[in-house]
């Protein structure tokens, strides 16, 4: 047992700190900062810029941009980059869809693939979420039927967050109706959403953002050559992908990033002793689960998915929503002025604070909800 | 202590409920309304003044329906079951509530007709940037200007500020080296106005009221110190915002209910699922002990002390604000995506909980209070305030 | 709605608070005050004053002792005799068997029990839970058999609290084991415990107190004229009791008088916020209770249970555990010394604190736990 | 950051387990322990000297195996687990730890080997009635009295006081007109000292100490500040509570998990209950947050800077405490009444939790601390306190 870091590990750190606060402009840093939406633009310049750096798929294989960094690394890279409020690289790419190319997909589909999902060449929107299907993700029913050279897909997804920027989709299918098991019958399939019978449709949020939408497939044809491994095969996948990405599955740098600020925001009202237990109090919490996505750090050196991974996401996601909570209450009566321009007397972290807490009421829903993290550390963990 | 209503009570409340449901049956009624100007349904406005509702917090002599709190209290609660966005607790309890209680006997008769017969829409100008709810006004003073006075400063935000036709406003008044708090009418017109407006979370608006040399009228006495009487019809207006959040809790406690008797995940209703219907349970222990509250705050200020009115309207908001983030939040967890969706209703009834809760001045702020006067009693008898 | 009381309920309350601070003598209630454990002897004398004021079974038949009041003068009548700390009639006898007897039990079964009841001649003790049952009430095992003018029962009872001190004993027997439902064969059958076979054995609980017991029958013979209600009917009996009793149901009165002591015990440290902000959170939480046990009452004229109960267990018992975890914080380290006598250098409140709470945590659990609670509010008032 | 244990550390707390487990495999063990004098197994706190468990935290110079922080956490843990009675904790980490950090080297040549073989056993008089748990003595004062020092006043509770053979004792000492923190030794036969024992709830011992001019002897130099050194070994003392917690709540969970298992109810297995199983799963958390910081802590402990290891000591008391009150109460309202009973274990798992908690001066006394401090830095980082 070590508190320090190695000296290389301490050194590693200080270049990912160095870098991440040169070498990504002020500009896009201070959008993530006061908490304003982000554009597309700013998250491409952004992720062009890691990649260009080796710092956008440092998990990926070597021959594809990865590093072959250790947990630790990877770790750190991600705390780093989100202490300095540069935005992540785009999940979608780079923790979903491109390791499940990366390790199932043919080699044609690598080269025509990774390069550009790594420099965001092709921005990847997520087509697995179905408007019946809620958290029992394998009861989908978007049908994907063989024609000829192609795939003829019909149905819906929903839940398509930044579909309105997606240049691709990849998506579960199925592809046997009458496989025994539901998950038995569905594949993984990447389609091009400048497809014909291909709509987006918004979905407008309670906190009046439109970041997810829904996706009609409406007889789309799909080369066969874009189905990925096997078919009826995705839900192995699928699995992989859902169950590969543990560095950030808990926000922490994130979320301690916004309760800095907020403290920085508070500092003449720390004299309050409620105000004060409060920062206390989540600050600690949230050690508490730094440490923790540190051990299933140091655990996870064999690749398989840690069970614990439930535990950083089920409490990540509770203290993300508490920093949030936190700073409804610092906004007081003048968060209401979310509508107001930048002319108002009101301060901008005030007014966005009500807007962010609405919209990160999805955090404990979205991407496996809390409910299903309970299951699993009850089933998985507990035996029970 | 009784809590029944008697039958002129129990027909105001159903007549109250039928006609909102001609507007606001579904959340249809609340996003045409809000969708355009002035925010809410004037003609809904229009038929709630000629059913009294709008007159009911003011005496007859006022030329209102000589009601009280308790009837005060079904109709916010009524409003906030379907979420209507009229303003009946900010424009009528709480900007009108100042009038009849700060006014003179001229002032009065001049401008609460308006207010009952529903052509004047009044607003109270009060909150001031960065302060805390109930925090006197600091940036927004007043100075005597011959004889009469003008207002410079900023409030913000203003409910519904930039659509209302008569601004009550509170500015510090100096008076003699020591800072009081004066309450002010101001025209909608009046020169050196500026009312900037904006949408608010909730889909209702407010705005940025500027005052430069802006003439102004005291309400009452000139230079009377009116932190009593703010207090006093803050605390009115909290317990109405309070009604109005136990109707929107239990609506959105039905709408949960409802999503999990009818939704199916995993080929079984959700109600199956032991892990949901116990929290449904917590939903409603949570709305049931905020009811009794805001009830018995009714009754409080119905029996008249206006300091126990105050520490009964304290005690209201501390027990709402929490069940309302328990409720809104839950309401959305449990219904899962759908429920962050702006097309489904539940959403809204989470954000105007929150709204409600920011506008109250939150759990903490009020808990604090109490918690300063803690050692002045041995127990709270709710039957002895 | 008024907040009032009518003058006749403010002059019923001054009446029954007077009486409670001036008849029921000071060394008993400053046991209660003090958190000490009251003697058989304490309970006895109490409920004896009280029954010769007509204040121990107001809720009965008026014939047998009842006072025909209304539920919010009962309701007053219980919270005053909590307030002033005076012990409460022993609810097995007057909550429990005896509003059972009164209205299922013969003639001569009134005769016989409901005096002695009313008056604590005979302290009844309570046969409901077994070992292998739990929540599970009607899966009991317990037989009664037939033998002549006898029952022979056989077989084991739990948690049965003060047993120690019991003369009678009610109890749910199975009668029927071949009844297709498990609710169908059971009988209500009143025991003599100094009945051959019948012994009783001391449970230990966590606070190192011995209240609770089990009750073992072995081929006990109980006179068929001991059958209250007809053969195979008890479960209806025992719903009747479970349901009966809803004014005090939330022990709001009592819990609000621990918590004014704990608050003058705290008088020196109301100064810090972190204190005072908790007494301040719990009172109000208190009142809420309260006014929800008033509304609950005022809508109980029907006799029919209310669901409502369900909410004032559920909150009444967690608000109870509440204030007994704050006097353990008000102890902090010299709650340890719970053992000490009293010359001991902690406070003798302090000392108790501790064995207390844990000794409440029961109060979550027996009674219908707060697991029941919830599934009753979920199912018959949510109708989920 | 590395928080594997190496194959000595692993070797350590194997060989610890196997040990206890000779006794304390199940509940009856400390049944059997606690009941007779001295309120420990004595021939188990003679193998864990030998094992050499009772020398870790000193210096080999002191007679101590030289081992630190982490060797004494994974033992604190093991003992948590069984509810093994033996004060390790309270005895070695603590009295013994400031023998060790403020004796000089004759006191230390002098008492630690005692401490070491197990011969003596050594207990920390300090807490004082009525005081929290961080504050400096006040009613025990120290005066001197010739050559040497007397020792005046009240410690209540004194953990196993009256089974102890060395008294450590902290005592207000009157510098120039300030109040110091003196640290001072006392013979079990000491003139003057009256102890009088009795059983605390969770099932040890504990005694009332009193002082009548009894003579002691000053720890280290006499008249040295001692308010640092013991805020220090109480960090050390602390964190090696939270280890005993955190295996007390692991086993807490476990024997809960079993329960859900194993009993049935309405015909199925408890565990068929989501509502049951959820909360299950949240003990889960709570313990493992817990566990992460009691090792960080550990951690810090062992970097050795004192400043930091009392505020990672305090965090470690805020997780613990939270999660100690959670899991306790938890696991017994999980198994229903069966959990309230003495014969079962998970009660006793409780009522020790609930003892360390109070024994750690309770979650709001540290928050409060660390409030006090908040402003002071940006962001909390495990890496570089």
């Amino acid at each position: 047992m070590r508190l320090r870091l190695s000296e290389a590990d301490a050194a590693f750190r200080e270049e990912m700190r160095a870098f991440f606060t040169t070498q990504v402009p002020e500009r896009i840093r201070s959008v993530v900062a006061e908490r304003r939406e982000l554009s597309k633009d700013d998250i491409v310049e952004t992720q062009r810029i890691l990649n260009a750096a080796g710092l956008a798929v440092p998990a990926w294989p070597t021959e594809w941009g990865g590093r072959g960094w250790t947990s630790l690394q990877r770790h750190i890279w991600h705390e780093e980059m989100q202490l300095a409020n540069v935005p992540a690289p785009l999940a979608f790419n780079t923790s979903m869809v491109g390791p499940v190319i990366a390790t199932f997909g043919s080699q044609e589909q690598k080269e025509r693939f990774l390069p550009a999902t790594a420099n965001i060449d092709i921005w990847w929107s997520q087509g697995f979420s179905e408007p019946d299907a809620g958290s029992d993700l394998a009861s989908l029913r978007t049908a994907a039927v063989r024609d000829g050279d192609h795939y003829v897909v019909n149905g819906q997804k929903t839940w398509t967050t930044l579909g309105q920027y997606g240049d691709w989709i990849f998506t579960l299918v199925r592809t046997d109706p009458d496989a025994p098991k539901k998950q038995m019958g569905i594949s993984f399939l990447l389609i091009d959403m400048t497809s014909p019978g291909l709509t987006v449709r918004p979905i407008k949020l309670i906190d009046g953002g439109q970041e997810v939408n829904e996706v009609f497939f409406e007889d789309v044809r799909v080369p066969v050559g874009n189905l990925v491994g096997e078919e009826n095969k995705g839900w192995t996948y699928a699995k992989f992908l859902l169950g590969n990405e543990r560095v950030g599955v808990a926000p922490v740098g994130s979320t301690k990033s916004v309760l800095a600020r907020a403290k920085q925001l508070a500092k003449d009202r720390l004299d309050d002793p409620f105000v004060a237990a409060r920062f206390a109090e989540l600050e600690t919490e949230l050690l508490a689960l730094e440490l923790t996505a540190l051990r299933v750090v140091a655990n996870s050196a064999d690749g398989k998915p840690h069970p614990a991974s439930s535990v950083l996401k089920l409490r990540g996601t509770q203290l993300q929503q508490a920093v949030t909570e936190l700073l409804v209450d610092l906004a007081g009566p003048g968060g209401v002025a979310s509508g107001a321009d930048d002319d108002s007397a009101v301060p901008q972290w005030a007014r966005v604070a009500t807007p962010r807490y609405l919209n990160y009421r999805k955090a404990s829903i979205y991407g496996g909800s809390n409910e299903v993290q309970r299951q699993i550390i009850a089933g998985t963990i507990l035996g029970l | 202590m009784d809590f029944e209503l008697d039958d002129e009570q129990t027909a105001l409340r159903d007549a109250v409920r039928r006609l909102l449901a001609s507007t606001y049956a579904t959340i249809d009624g609340r996003r045409a309304s809000t969708a355009k100007a002035p925010g809410w349904d004037e003609g809904m406005w229009g038929r709630l003044a000629e059913m009294g509702v709008l007159g009911l917090p003011f005496t007859e002599e006022d030329g209102g329906m000589g009601a009280g709190p308790v009837e005060v209290a079904l109709v916010a609660e009524q409003l906030g079951r379907v979420l209507a966005p009229e303003p009946f607790a900010e424009a009528v309890v709480l900007a009108g509530g100042l009038v009849a209680a700060a006014g003179s006997a001229a002032q009065k008769e001049q401008l609460l007709p308006g207010v009952v017969d529903g052509t004047t829409v009044a607003a109270f100008a009060h909150f001031e940037p960065g302060a805390a709810a109930g925090a006197p006004p600091r940036s927004v003073t007043a100075t005597q200007d011959g004889d009469g006075w003008v207002l410079d400063g900023v409030k913000e935000p203003v409910l519904h500020g930039a659509q209302a036709g008569l601004l009550v406003v509170s500015a510090r008044v100096d008076a003699d080296g020591t800072d009081r708090t004066g309450l002010f009418v101001v025209a909608a017109d009046a020169a050196g106005l500026d009312r900037v407006d904006y949408p608010t979370y909730d889909g209702t608006r407010a705005a940025r009221v500027t005052f430069a040399s802006t003439p102004a009228t005291p309400l009452g006495a000139a230079g009377a110190n009116a932190s009593d009487v703010v207090a006093l019809v803050t605390a009115h207006a909290q317990v109405a915002l309070c009604h109005e959040a136990v109707g929107a809790m239990a609506t959105a406690l039905d709408l949960t209910t409802e999503y999990l008797r009818t939704r199916k995940q995993f080929g079984v209703p959700l109600k199956t699922f032991q892990a949901l219907t116990f929290r449904a349970a917590d939903m409603y222990v949570s709305l049931e002990l905020a009811r009794s509250m805001a009830l018995w705050a009714t009754l409080v200020l119905a029996d008249g002390d206006p300091d126990a009115a105050v520490v009964a309207a304290t005690r209201a908001v501390v027990q709402t604000s929490a069940a309302g983030r328990h409720i809104g939040q839950e309401a959305i967890q449990l219904h899962g995506g759908i429920g962050m969706t702006a097309e489904y209703a539940v959403g809204h009834y989470t954000t105007r909980l929150t709204a409600i809760d920011q506008l109250l001045g939150g759990r903490t702020a009020h808990l604090r209070v109490l918690a300063d006067h803690v050692g002045e009693y041995d127990v709270v008898d709710p039957l002895a305030v």
